[in-house]
């Protein structure tokens, strides 16, 4: 959390207006979170960005030194909260990758079926916020947000049903999952996979072809492959910029190698291919849902017994580096164990962290209006870049 | 490329971006879509819920209010001070005091700091005794923080007031695990059927 | 670009880096090699993707800078570790090679102090510039209130 | 013998019922954009939230009205008023009923045209005045906007006027007695959009709220008002569009004509507008926001030339017909 503005770091071609020190956010509508941009403006032209974070720090990676493999689970939902069961997701795979501890193909199953879940709400919070920065909160940018929501709603009914909570979850756990599919879960799961199915279209024929969306994302925030590859951002930002990057595809985990699913690709690098990215990936994660739920074995949801006591989950000492494919990108976890309850050493690697980067490389040049534009459908999560 | 993106890289990939197409009768049909969806919404019913006035329903395994429970059958406050939720818990937020009986163990103290508490069920996870449990109840705002420091009598008034979530430590061991049927025997054989 | 050719092809160049694993392959080298290594790894062995850096603080033994970065058309993922020694605090910076080291090092220097020479812009970035000390070291404890106590 | 009463009784009986239906139409908006976004809105007072807009006001006499230290304070201070004034003396001109009016001028629509773009004076002050860079980059953009739409909103809106031949308002509606001027063949359906868009854009609502732009800008020009100051921008605001949409039904859809006996003229005429209110309001709920460059671009390049043509075609077919009027 730097608290100096340095001098714009970025110069470019000068039009002799006067300059214009403008402050956006820590607390703003579309900060997205705390995330503050100091904007160096000549007229409506953004010519320097300096991105200040921290806000939300909360020291993650210390506080897992501090908790063992039974506790640090359920708190690290808390990481990124919007799409909580994803770091849980990376956590207990590297903990099992250290202790190679095998997780029953049931449980993974169940793992996948709530990870692609939790991307569908994570992805209709992001268009929803997305077009809330575009569109404005009095206008047709909180009638899409609404409608994902309402949507969203659903998911998170399920997960309700599945774990007890809506946001936190705790789903996850070394070896397996917590819980087993309630009683009557998979047909409510596969009613709520086509009743968004179909609502997605909606959002598309609000969107797609309407021209007030077309020229607020067209050529707007352009990544360009050589940029993408050189910051390192992942997930549909990449996939943006027309990279074949899904770890689900290069490094299958959890048995995703079992399902049969598209990894969409467009070669804009503009907001609108990031919008076309992850469209598809709605699809094709409510393709991933039917799958796993039509092919789910039966068996044990977890290859170590209950919990019982804080200690009970021991690791041998080892490094592992475990990676999953969030909604925003890759979500990794290092992890160093000592031999003890308790990991040595911990990294996050947010996704938002890494794809927060590209924003000083691409914001320059940009309208004012386009720096909300262009961090929307960057989809930051700011418990997750400052972790 | 330089190492940032400067104005003029900034136009050419704008322009260099694909477009779609600007044909009229494309844009009338965008246009007349999208206020479509917007009518067709007009006439749906709202998905409000008027919260105070009307109670969703919870599912049964909802993460609510924490409470301790008695025994069914004897009626004795079922937690033995045991102190595994005290260790367990990740915000630390569970303080029991032991006190040791002729028979059993009781807790002297129990508190719960539930302003900080997180409720990620981890306590009624590890109780042995299925003592803690969590409530469906979702109501936990107050007007002051002291009244969210439980101590052992609230925590039992809470378990009677409110109706119970299905989570309990032994179920939810049974539900986790590898030895499922052999550990349901074993439960069934100390249940004495 | 299989395992076992990048592997001889590390051994080739770097004799004093040592390749173990497989998935990812760590590769210890020493801290003066650190930046041509990575020079080596994104030019000639193709790992464009900048996954993350950090760093161990193994309490005596000093601390140790930890990057991973991948050749994601290959499946060659490489964990790059080099020990700075006991005491030593300052590491060459990666900025040069990787554009997304920025954000990364000025992490890694703002949680256990570590200078990486060569960044251009090397400030706190998750906590206050009048913080003091760095969390992430061993030495920094937990449970104690420090300064700047707000 | 109280002759001379008159001319302020009718203008307070005006003012109030502008002022009453302006506050209403704030809960009309409302509710109309919950129930297209499946919510229920305004809820809680009354039955049904009928009480909102009283709450509201109270609301906001009771806030604290804050200054902000370095703002100009003359200027910031008199901004809501100087804004508030053009805003509801659009009304003097137009006839609710035969002879209910204020002032029934016979450059009705020029008296119009030329005071609702008087409030482009408040918003600047106020912009200027707060000394907030969200306010002044808001201000910018609202002279920018407002003086590029008022353009085609000025062309839609003499179309009637040609096709009427006259420019007292009551004239125009009177001319409308046989055909509503958006039924004339493709000249009133062409100049009714235009119309809807350039209000939509005058009015700055969504998608063409650049000012308000509350995701980049925060809340534009009114960032730093609050309490009865904030109100009385608010109260401008929407009798803003309300006057639009008077207009709009008085210049197209035939002003009090309707089935009935004639003393229904007024509230058919009501409406009417809240028709043309509701349909702005749709448009409003249905975008994105777009861009200023864009906005100026839409303007000048198409909308502009195209309301232009329109009105040299509706010339054409008038001196085509020999005789205006339907």
């Amino acid at each position: 959390m730097s608290t100096i503005a340095p001098s714009t770091r970025v110069e470019l071609d000068y039009t002799g207006s006067e300059r214009l020190t403008m402050n956006m956010g820590p607390q703003h509508p579309s900060a997205h979170g705390v995330f503050r941009a100091i904007l160096t403006l000549e007229g409506e032209q953004v010519v320097g960005i300096d991105a200040v974070i921290g806000y939300l720090h909360r020291c993650h990676e210390k506080l897992a030194e501090t908790l063992t493999y039974a506790q640090y689970p359920s708190i690290a939902s808390k990481t990124d909260y919007v799409a909580a069961m994803t770091s849980e997701f990376a956590y207990v795979r590297a903990a099992a990758m250290i202790g190679k501890i095998e997780v029953p193909k049931r449980a993974q199953y169940l793992r996948v079926i709530a990870a692609e879940l939790q991307r569908v709400a994570s992805h209709l919070l992001w268009l929803g916020t997305w077009c809330l920065d575009m569109g404005g909160a009095l206008g047709g940018g909180a009638t899409v947000f609404l409608y994902c929501i309402r949507e969203r709603e659903f998911i998170l009914d399920l997960f309700e049903s599945l774990v007890g909570a809506r946001l936190l979850y705790g789903f996850y756990q070394v070896g397996g999952v917590r819980y087993d599919l309630p009683p009557g879960w998979a047909e409510q799961c596969r009613e709520t996979v086509d009743f968004i199915d179909r609502r997605i279209g909606e959002y598309e024929r609000m969107l797609e072809d309407n021209p007030f969306f077309l020229v607020r994302t067209q050529g707007v925030g352009v990544i360009s492959r050589e940029l993408a590859q050189g910051v390192g951002i992942s997930g549909p930002l990449v996939r943006g910029s027309g990279v074949n990057y899904d770890i689900r595809r290069t490094e299958p985990y959890s048995s995703y190698e079992d399902f049969d699913f598209r990894v969409p690709v467009e070669t804009g690098g503009d907001c609108y291919a990031r919008y076309r990215v992850r469209m598809v990936e709605f699809r094709e994660s409510l393709k991933i849902v039917r799958q796993a739920l039509d092919r789910l074995p039966e068996g044990p949801i977890s290859s170590r017994p209950g919990l019982k006591s804080v200690a009970q989950i021991r690791i041998p000492k080892g490094e592992a580096y475990a990676r999953v494919e969030g909604a925003r990108g890759e979500v990794g976890c290092y992890l160093i164990a000592d031999g003890s309850a308790k990991p040595y050493r911990m990294k996050w690697r947010g996704a938002s962290f890494s794809n927060l980067a590209i924003l000083p490389h691409i914001i320059p040049g940009h309208k004012v209006a386009d720096v909300v534009a262009i961090m929307g459908s960057v989809d930051p999560v700011f418990g997750e870049v400052d972790r | 490329m330089s190492d940032v993106q400067t104005a003029a890289d900034v136009r050419a990939l704008r322009d260099a971006a694909p477009r779609a197409r600007t044909d009229v009768p494309v844009i009338i049909r965008a246009i007349l879509g999208a206020m479509r969806v917007t009518l067709r919404n007009l006439f749906r019913k709202p998905v409000t819920v008027h919260y105070p006035d009307k109670q969703r329903a919870y599912p049964d395994r909802y993460r609510g209010l924490l409470a301790l429970v008695y025994d069914k059958e004897t009626g004795e406050e079922a937690c033995i001070g045991c102190r595994l939720c005290e260790y367990v818990c990740p915000p630390a937020v569970i303080k029991v005091e032991m006190l040791k009986g002729e028979k059993r163990n009781y807790a002297k103290t129990f508190t719960l700091e539930l302003y900080a508490c997180e409720f990620c069920e981890l306590c009624v996870q590890v109780c042995p005794t299925d003592a803690i449990v969590m409530m469906k109840s979702f109501d936990l705002s107050t007007t002051d923080r002291r009244e969210l420091l439980l101590d052992k009598d609230k925590l039992h008034a809470i378990g009677r007031q409110f109706e119970q979530s299905w989570a309990t430590g032994n179920r939810l061991r049974d539900m986790q695990g590898p030895p499922k049927q052999a550990r349901a025997v074993e439960h069934k054989e100390a249940a004495g059927v | 670009m299989t395992l076992d050719q990048a592997r001889t092809l590390i051994a080739e160049r770097f004799p004093g880096a040592q390749a173990a694993g497989d998935s990812p392959m760590v590769v210890t080298v020493p801290a003066d090699v650190w930046v041509p290594f990575a020079r080596f790894a994104k030019e000639t062995l193709g790992c464009w993707f900048f996954s993350f850096l950090t760093a161990v603080d193994w309490k005596e033994e000093g601390l140790e800078v930890v990057a991973k970065i991948d050749n994601v058309d290959e499946k060659l993922s490489l964990l790059v570790k080099t020990r700075l020694g006991p005491g030593v605090s300052a590491c060459p910076s990666l900025t040069g090679v990787y554009r997304g080291a920025d954000w990364m090092e000025r992490e890694c220097y703002d949680m256990f102090g570590i200078r990486f020479e060569g960044h251009p812009d090397l400030r706190r970035i998750l906590l206050g510039d009048d913080w003091e000390g760095h969390p992430l070291l061993k030495s920094y404890p937990v449970d104690a209130p420090h300064p700047p106590f707000r | 013998m109280m002759e001379w009463l008159t001319p302020l009784i009718v203008p307070f009986i005006v003012l109030n019922a502008i002022l009453g239906i302006v506050t209403y139409v704030t809960l009309l908006e409302r509710k109309f954009a919950a129930r297209m976004q499946s919510r229920v809105g305004p809820y809680r007072v009354g039955p049904h939230g009928l009480l909102q807009p009283i709450a509201d006001a109270i609301k906001l006499m009771m806030k604290e009205d804050v200054v902000p230290t370095a703002a100009d304070r003359p200027v910031y201070n008199l901004a809501p008023i100087v804004f508030l004034i053009p805003c509801m003396l659009i009304f003097a001109t137009i006839p609710f009923a035969p002879g209910l009016g204020v002032a029934d001028l016979n450059i009705g629509i020029l008296f119009f045209l030329a005071v609702s773009a008087m409030e482009i004076v408040g918003l600047f002050m106020a912009g200027w005045g707060s000394n907030n860079k969200y306010a002044l980059l808001s201000a910018m953009r609202a002279v920018n906007q407002v003086i590029s739409y008022d353009l085609p909103f000025i062309f839609a809106a003499l179309v009637p006027v040609l096709l009427a031949g006259s420019l007292r308002l009551s004239e125009i509606a009177v001319a409308q007695a046989g055909l509503w001027f958006v039924f004339y063949p493709v000249i009133g359906q062409l100049a009714f959009v235009a119309f809807i868009v350039s209000t939509v854009a005058a009015e700055n609502r969504a998608p063409f709220d650049i000012l308000e732009a509350e995701s980049e800008l925060v809340a534009g020009f009114r960032v730093e008002y609050s309490g009865m100051k904030f109100a009385i921008i608010q109260l401008g605001e929407y009798a803003h569009v309300v006057g639009a949409s008077f207009l709009g039904a008085l210049l197209f859809l035939g002003a009090w004509a309707g089935p009935g006996p004639e003393w229904l003229g007024p509230v058919w005429f009501l409406v009417k507008a809240m028709f043309v209110f509701l349909l702005v309001t749709w448009v409003r709920w249905s975008f994105v926001r777009i861009r200023v460059d864009q906005i100026l671009a839409l303007s000048w390049k198409a909308l502009l030339p195209a309301t232009l043509v329109l009105l040299i075609a509706t010339a054409v077919v008038v001196v085509w017909r020999g005789t205006p009027g339907v």
